[in-house]
C-alpha cells in the first residue's frame, strides 16, 4: 500500500468517485485552477472541467441550496465549504432542507449530497476560520457526519460518503492534512456508522475523533508509561454514532474520557456522555469525563490559542480523576 | 389561447377556487390542523404558467402551493389527504400544506422556509442543464421573497451559468402584513433580477392567458440554452395571508377594487362572450362533484399510522 | 400579583423595556400592527411608533446583523424571529459575530442583543416551523440562553435579559403562551443562570425547562401516587447553566431524568447527563436518562406529531429504568 | 485636494504600503503567524475615503482591513502588536490581522466572514439614525461580497429605512481566485445597489483624489439624511489574496498593466509637478523611522499571557 498524506488521500477519493460516476460533481469556492483554500482539489478542474468541477460565487446558503436541489434530480454533489465556519450561512438549506426533506416528502426524493468542511484551531488564523462545529449538527435527523482521523479512513470514508443516499457533513480536520500513512490503491470504502479501535487496552478508554485521535494515542503512550493502558476508539462516524462500539470499550474498561477538538459544552463528548451513562451505568467505575477546548470563541494568537484548546495535559489530568 | 384550452384553464382555476375554500371551511371546523396558506385570488398566476410547461418540467413552490399542485395536474384527494393526515396524502400527512411534494407530476416540493425553494429550483435547473435532460424549471415566490438573501445568490448562479430555470414571483402586494413598499426598497421588483442579466418582464397576473403567453415567452429563450428569466406576476390575494389573519393591515376597498379583476369572473366574461355561457355552469358542478368525490376518497383512507412516523429518516443506500 | 398569560406577560416585559430605556427597540417581521405571528407585540407599534417598533423585511441574516451592528452602537434591539426554526438563516450573524466579538475585540464593544424566539411542535405546523434548536446554540461561547416556563419568569427572564449586556438567545415555548399564572407588577427581573425548584421531592430529580416543565410536573403527580417524591428542576437558563442546582438535586435524589422538547441526539439533556456523570457520579444510584423528542424531522398530521414528542408515559418508562 | 493635504494623504497611503510590506516580510520570516490579506495596491480607496471623514463617523470592514485601520489614525505598533499577540495590539492578539477593532478611532470592526461586516454597518447606521448622532457609517467590502445573500438583504434595509451608510466597494477584479466576470452576473456591480435605490458611483479607486471626491459627493446627501450611497472603487491587489497564494489565476501582464496605475505613483508624480519633489525622500525616511518604532514598541510589548485567553467571554452587567 502506497503511503500518502491526508490530504491526497482526499483527493484520490474525489478523483475516483468523479471518473466512476458522472453524476458526481465539486461545488465550491476557489475549486478550480486554484485548487481550494487547502490545496484539495488541485488538478481536478484540469482533469474534468469546469462543468464537473462548478467554481461558485461566495454564497454559502445558495450554492448549497444549490447542491440540494441538484442531488434531488439526479446529481452527487460534493461541496467545499473553504472552511467550517461559514457553514453556518448555509445551516438553512442543510437543516431545514437537505436532513428533511427525504423525510417530510416521504421519501419521494433523496439528496445525495456531501458538504465538505476544514475544520479546527491551532493556525492561528483566528475566531472565524478555526472553528469545529459538528456539534451544531449533531441534533439534526436526516443529516450523517463522518470525520476521518487518519488518511485511509480519508479515503474510504469519504467513498462511502459520496455513495451513500443520504446528505452527509464531512469534517476534514486541517491539523491532519499534513498527516501521512498508507492507503489502499482503487476502490477503497469504509463503512459509515461503524468506529474503529486505533489501539487497544483495558484501564480506561479515550474516546475520540479527527484530530485528537494522534493527540489520545500520545497521552495513551504517556499512560502506558505509567502502567496504564488506554483503549483509544476512533468515531469515525459522528452520526449515527456506533453505540456498539462505544458499550464495548466501557464494558471493557469502566473507565471513560471522551475527548473532541471543539468546545465543550455542548460538544460531541455530551452526547457520548449521556449515551454511556444511559446504556452502560453499572459498567462505570468513574464519571465519563470530558476532555474539550475551553469555552471560549477561539483567540488568534498562537499563545492564546493552545490556551483553549485540549492537550495531552488535559488528557492526563483527566485520567487521574477516573482513578481518583 | 385557443377556447378549449381557456376552458380547461378555467376549470383548472375553479378547481383550485373551490379547493381553496374547501380547505379554509375544513380548517374553520377543525377537520385540518396546523395552519394553511390558500391562493384564492392568485389561481390564474399557477395555471397560466403550468399551460405553458412540457411534460418533464418540474415546479418548486413555496408555502403557498396549493394552487401550483393542483394546476400540474395534482389529486383533490391526495392534496387533502395529505392535509389530514391520511395514507392516500402526497407524503402521508408527513409534510403537511407548506411541505407538499409529488415528483410523479412534476412537483419536485413546496417549502415552508420563505425562499428556501429558490436555490433548490435553481440547483434542479443545474442537473437539466448538466445531464442534458431539456427541461425547463420553475420556481414560484412571492413578493417577500425577493427580500431574502438566497434570493440573489441563486438568481446570480443561475444568470452566470445559463441555468434553465423560470423565477415567477406573485407579487400578491403584501409579505403577511407588510405592503412591498414597506419591504422592497425602490419598489421594483424587476430591478432585481435585471440586475443579474436575466430579462424580466411584468404580467397582469389575473389574467390567465396573459401569464401563460409571458410564461411561453419566457420559456422558449431559456428552452433554447440562453439561461434563466424572471416574471413578476401582479395579483393579489383575496383571503387572509393563513387562516388567523385578521387582515388589518389592508382596507377593504383596495380589496374590492381587486376582487373586480377575480381571475374567475375575467376567464368567465371572455367564455361567455366567446358563446361557452351554457357550458360554465356544467363545469362548476362537475369541478363541486370532483371536490366532494375527493373529500369521501380522503375520508376513505385510513389514517396514517402514528409507529410509521419513526420510520425513514435515513434513505436506504 | 395579577394573573396573566404568558403572551402577555412577555408583552408587558418589552413595554416595561421600551418604556424605561430610550434605546431599546423591537425589530422583526410583521411585529407592527398585525402584532407578530403570535400577536405578543400587539399593540406596541401603536403605542411606541416605528422608530422603536422596526419591522423588517424577510431577510433574517440581515436584521439580526443590523441588530448586533446596532447594539454596538448605542441600541439594545430585541429582535422577534418569527418562528425559530427561521434562526437557522442568521445563525453566521448571531455565532460568528455577535456571540464572539466581545471577546475578540478584547471587550471593547458590548452586543447587548435579545433574539426572541417562539419554539416548539404540537400545532400540526409541519417541520420547517415547529422546531427546537436551542441544542444547536448551546456550545456557544459569548451567548446566553434563557427559556422560561412560567408568565412570572416570561416577564422576569425577558427583563434581566434585555439588561444583559451579552447577546441572549429567549427561547418562548409556543405551547406556554396560552398558559396562565401569577405575574408580579412593574419592574421585575429574575436573574439569569439561575435555576428554579418547580417542586420537591426526594426521589428522583426531573430536570426540564421550558414546555416540559408542566409535563414533568404531570408526570411526577403520577409518581406520587405511585409513591415516589420527584424534585422537579426547572433550568431557565440553558446557558450558563445553574451546576449548583443541577448537583443539589442529584445530591438529594441520585436518580434524573432530563426532559425536553427537542430530540434526543445532542440535545440539552446530553449536556446536563454529561455534567451530571463529571461532577456528581459517587452520587448517582442509576445513570441519567433522558427523555426528548424522537431523532426525526417533526411531521404535520398530528398523530404522526405526536408520536414523535415527548410524553407523560414516556417520562414513567424513564422513571421505571431508574428503579430497575 | 488642498496640496499640503495630498500630501498628508500620501503619507498615509506610504504608510500602509511600507507596512502591509514589513508584516508580508515578517510573515515569511515566521514572526507572524496565521493568515493575513495584504491590501498593497488599494492603499489610495482606505485613504480617500477616510479623508471625507469627520470625527464621529465610523468605519466597519472586512478581511482585508490593515490599511482602513491606518488610515483612521490606527497606530503602526498597536496593529502589528495585533498580528504579534502583544498586549499592546488593539485587541491584544485575540482577533488577529482578521479581527481588528479600535472604536476609538472610528473603526468599529474588521471581519473574517466575507460580507458579515456589511449588516452589522447598518446596524451602526440604525444607531446613529436613531440616536440622532449625526455619524456617517462607511463599509468596506470587495467585489466578492457582493455575491453574499446579506449585502441584498443589507442595502435593501438601509434603503427602505434611509439609514446613514456609505458602502463601499473595493472591485479588485478578484475573489481570491475567480474573477468577477465568473462570480458577478452581468458584470455590472453598481446594477446591483441601484436595484435598492440606492444612488450609486464607479471612481478611479488608484485616485485618492477622485475617491475622496467621490466619497465626498456620496456622503453629502446622506449626513442630510436622504439614506445610503454606494461606491465602486476600480483598484487592484498588487499581491496575493494571502500570503500562500501562488496568483496563478491571472497575467503577469495583466499585474504590469495595473502596476502602471500604481496609486503611490501617481501621487508621487501629482505632488512633484506640484512641487514638492524634494519633500517626498523626507517623507518616505520619516515613514520607515515610524514603522522601525512601531516594531521596536511592539517588540518591546509583552507576548499576551495565555491564562488571559480564559477570560471575558461575557460582558460584566
Ligand atoms: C425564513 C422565513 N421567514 C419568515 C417566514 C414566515 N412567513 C411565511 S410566509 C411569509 C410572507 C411571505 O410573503 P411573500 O413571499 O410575499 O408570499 P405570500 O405569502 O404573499 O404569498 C412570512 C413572513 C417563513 N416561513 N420563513
Ligand atoms: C463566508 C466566507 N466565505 C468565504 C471566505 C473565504 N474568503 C476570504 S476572502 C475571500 C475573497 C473575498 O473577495 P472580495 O470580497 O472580492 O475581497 P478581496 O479579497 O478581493 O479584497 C474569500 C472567498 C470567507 N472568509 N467567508
Ligand atoms: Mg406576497
Ligand atoms: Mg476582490
Amino acid at each position: 500500500m502506497p503511503e500518502m498524506y491526508f490530504s491526497d488521500a482526499i483527493r484520490a477519493a474525489l478523483d475516483e468517485a468523479l471518473t466512476r460516476d458522472a453524476s458526481v460533481v465539486l461545488m465550491g469556492e476557489d475549486i478550480g485552477p486554484y485548487g481550494g483554500a487547502f490545496g484539495i482539489t488541485r488538478g481536478l478542474h484540469e482533469k474534468y472541467g469546469p462543468e464537473r468541477i462548478i467554481e461558485t460565487p461566495i454564497s454559502e446558503n445558495g450554492f448549497v441550496g444549490v447542491a440540494v436541489g441538484a442531488a434531488m434530480t439526479g446529481l452527487r454533489p460534493v461541496v467545499e465549504i473553504m472552511f467550517m465556519d461559514f457553514i453556518l450561512l448555509a445551516a438553512d438549506q442543510i437543516i431545514n432542507h437537505a436532513a428533511k426533506l427525504h423525510y417530510i416528502y416521504d421519501g419521494q426524493v433523496k439528496v445525495p449530497l456531501v458538504i465538505r468542511a476544514p475544520a479546527g484551531a491551532g493556525r492561528g488564523y483566528g475566531a472565524s476560520h478555526s472553528q469545529n462545529l459538528e456539534n451544531v449538527f449533531l441534533s439534526v435527523a436526516g443529516l450523517k457526519i463522518v470525520c476521518p482521523a487518519t488518511p485511509a479512513d480519508a479515503k474510504g470514508l469519504l467513498a462511502a460518503a459520496i455513495r451513500d443516499p443520504n446528505p452527509v457533513l464531512f469534517i476534514e480536520p486541517k491539523a491532519l492534512y499534513g498527516a501521512r500513512g498508507e492507503v489502499p490503491e482503487g476502490d477503497y470504502t469504509v463503512p459509515l456508522g461503524v468506529a474503529r479501535l486505533a489501539r487497544e487496552g483495558k484501564d480506561l478508554s479515550i474516546i475520540t475523533y479527527g484530530a485528537c485521535v494522534p493527540l489520545a494515542l500520545a497521552a495513551a503512550g504517556e499512560l502506558s508509561e505509567g502502567g496504564l493502558e488506554a483503549d483509544v476508539l476512533d468515531l469515525r462516524t459522528l452520526k449515527p454514532m456506533d453505540l456498539t462500539a462505544l458499550e464495548a470499550t466501557v464494558a471493557k474498561t469502566g473507565r471513560c474520557i471522551v475527548l473532541e477538538e471543539g468546545p465543550l459544552t455542548g460538544g460531541i463528548g455530551a452526547e457520548v456522555s449521556a449515551r454511556i451513562g444511559e446504556r452502560c451505568f453499572r459498567a462505570l467505575k468513574a464519571g465519563v469525563q470530558r476532555v474539550a477546548a475551553q469555552d471560549t470563541p477561539i483567540p488568534s494568537a498562537t499563545p492564546l490559542e493552545h490556551a483553549v484548546l485540549p492537550s495531552v495535559a488535559a488528557l492526563l489530568a483527566a485520567a487521574d480523576r477516573l482513578f481518583e | 389561447m385557443p377556447e378549449e384550452r381557456l376552458l380547461s384553464a378555467y376549470r383548472k382555476m375553479l378547481l383550485i377556487r373551490l379547493m381553496e375554500e374547501r380547505i379554509g371551511a375544513l380548517f374553520t371546523e377543525g377537520a385540518i390542523a396546523g395552519t394553511c396558506h390558500l391562493c384564492i385570488g392568485q389561481e390564474a398566476v399557477a395555471v397560466g404558467v403550468a399551460e405553458a410547461l412540457e411534460l418533464g418540467d418540474e415546479v418548486v413552490s413555496c408555502h403557498r402551493g396549493h394552487g401550483h399542485l393542483l394546476a400540474m395536474g395534482g389529486e383533490p384527494a391526495r392534496l387533502l389527504g395529505e392535509l389530514m393526515g391520511r395514507q392516500i396524502g402526497y407524503c402521508r400527512g408527513r409534510g403537511g400544506s407548506q411541505h407538499l411534494s409529488a415528483p410523479g407530476i412534476g412537483l419536485l416540493g413546496t417549502n415552508g422556509i420563505t425562499g428556501g425553494g429558490i436555490p433548490i429550483a435553481t440547483g434542479a435547473a443545474l442537473s437539466a442543464h448538466l445531464l442534458r435532460t431539456g427541461a425547463a424549471i420553475v420556481c414560484f415566490f412571492g413578493d417577500g421573497a425577493t427580500n431574502q438573501g438566497v434570493f440573489h445568490e441563486s438568481l446570480n448562479m443561475a444568470a452566470l451559468w445559463s441555468l434553465p430555470v423560470l423565477y415567477v414571483c406573485e407579487n400578491n402586494r403584501y409579505a403577511m402584513s407588510e405592503p412591498v413598499c414597506r419591504t422592497v426598497a425602490g419598489g421594483d421588483i424587476l430591478a432585481r433580477p435585471r440586475a443579474y442579466g436575466i430579462s424580466a418582464e411584468c404580467v397582469d397576473g389575473m389574467d390567465v392567458e396573459a401569464v401563460e403567453a409571458a410564461a411561453r415567452r419566457a420559456l422558449a429563450p431559456l428552452r433554447a440554452g440562453k439561461g434563466p428569466a424572471f416574471i413578476e406576476a401582479a395579483t393579489y390575494r383575496f383571503c387572509g395571508h393563513s387562516k388567523s389573519d385578521k387582515l388589518l393591515y389592508r382596507t377593504r376597498e383596495e380589496e374590492a377594487k381587486w376582487r373586480e379583476r377575480d381571475p374567475l369572473t375575467l376567464t368567465r366574461l371572455k367564455l361567455e362572450k366567446a358563446g361557452w355561457k351554457e357550458t360554465l355552469p356544467w363545469i362548476e358542478e362537475e369541478v363541486r362533484r370532483q371536490i366532494a368525490e375527493a373529500e369521501e376518497a380522503c375520508r376513505r383512507s385510513p389514517l396514517t399510522p402514528p409507529e410509521t412516523a419513526l420510520q425513514g429518516v435515513y434513505a436506504d443506500a
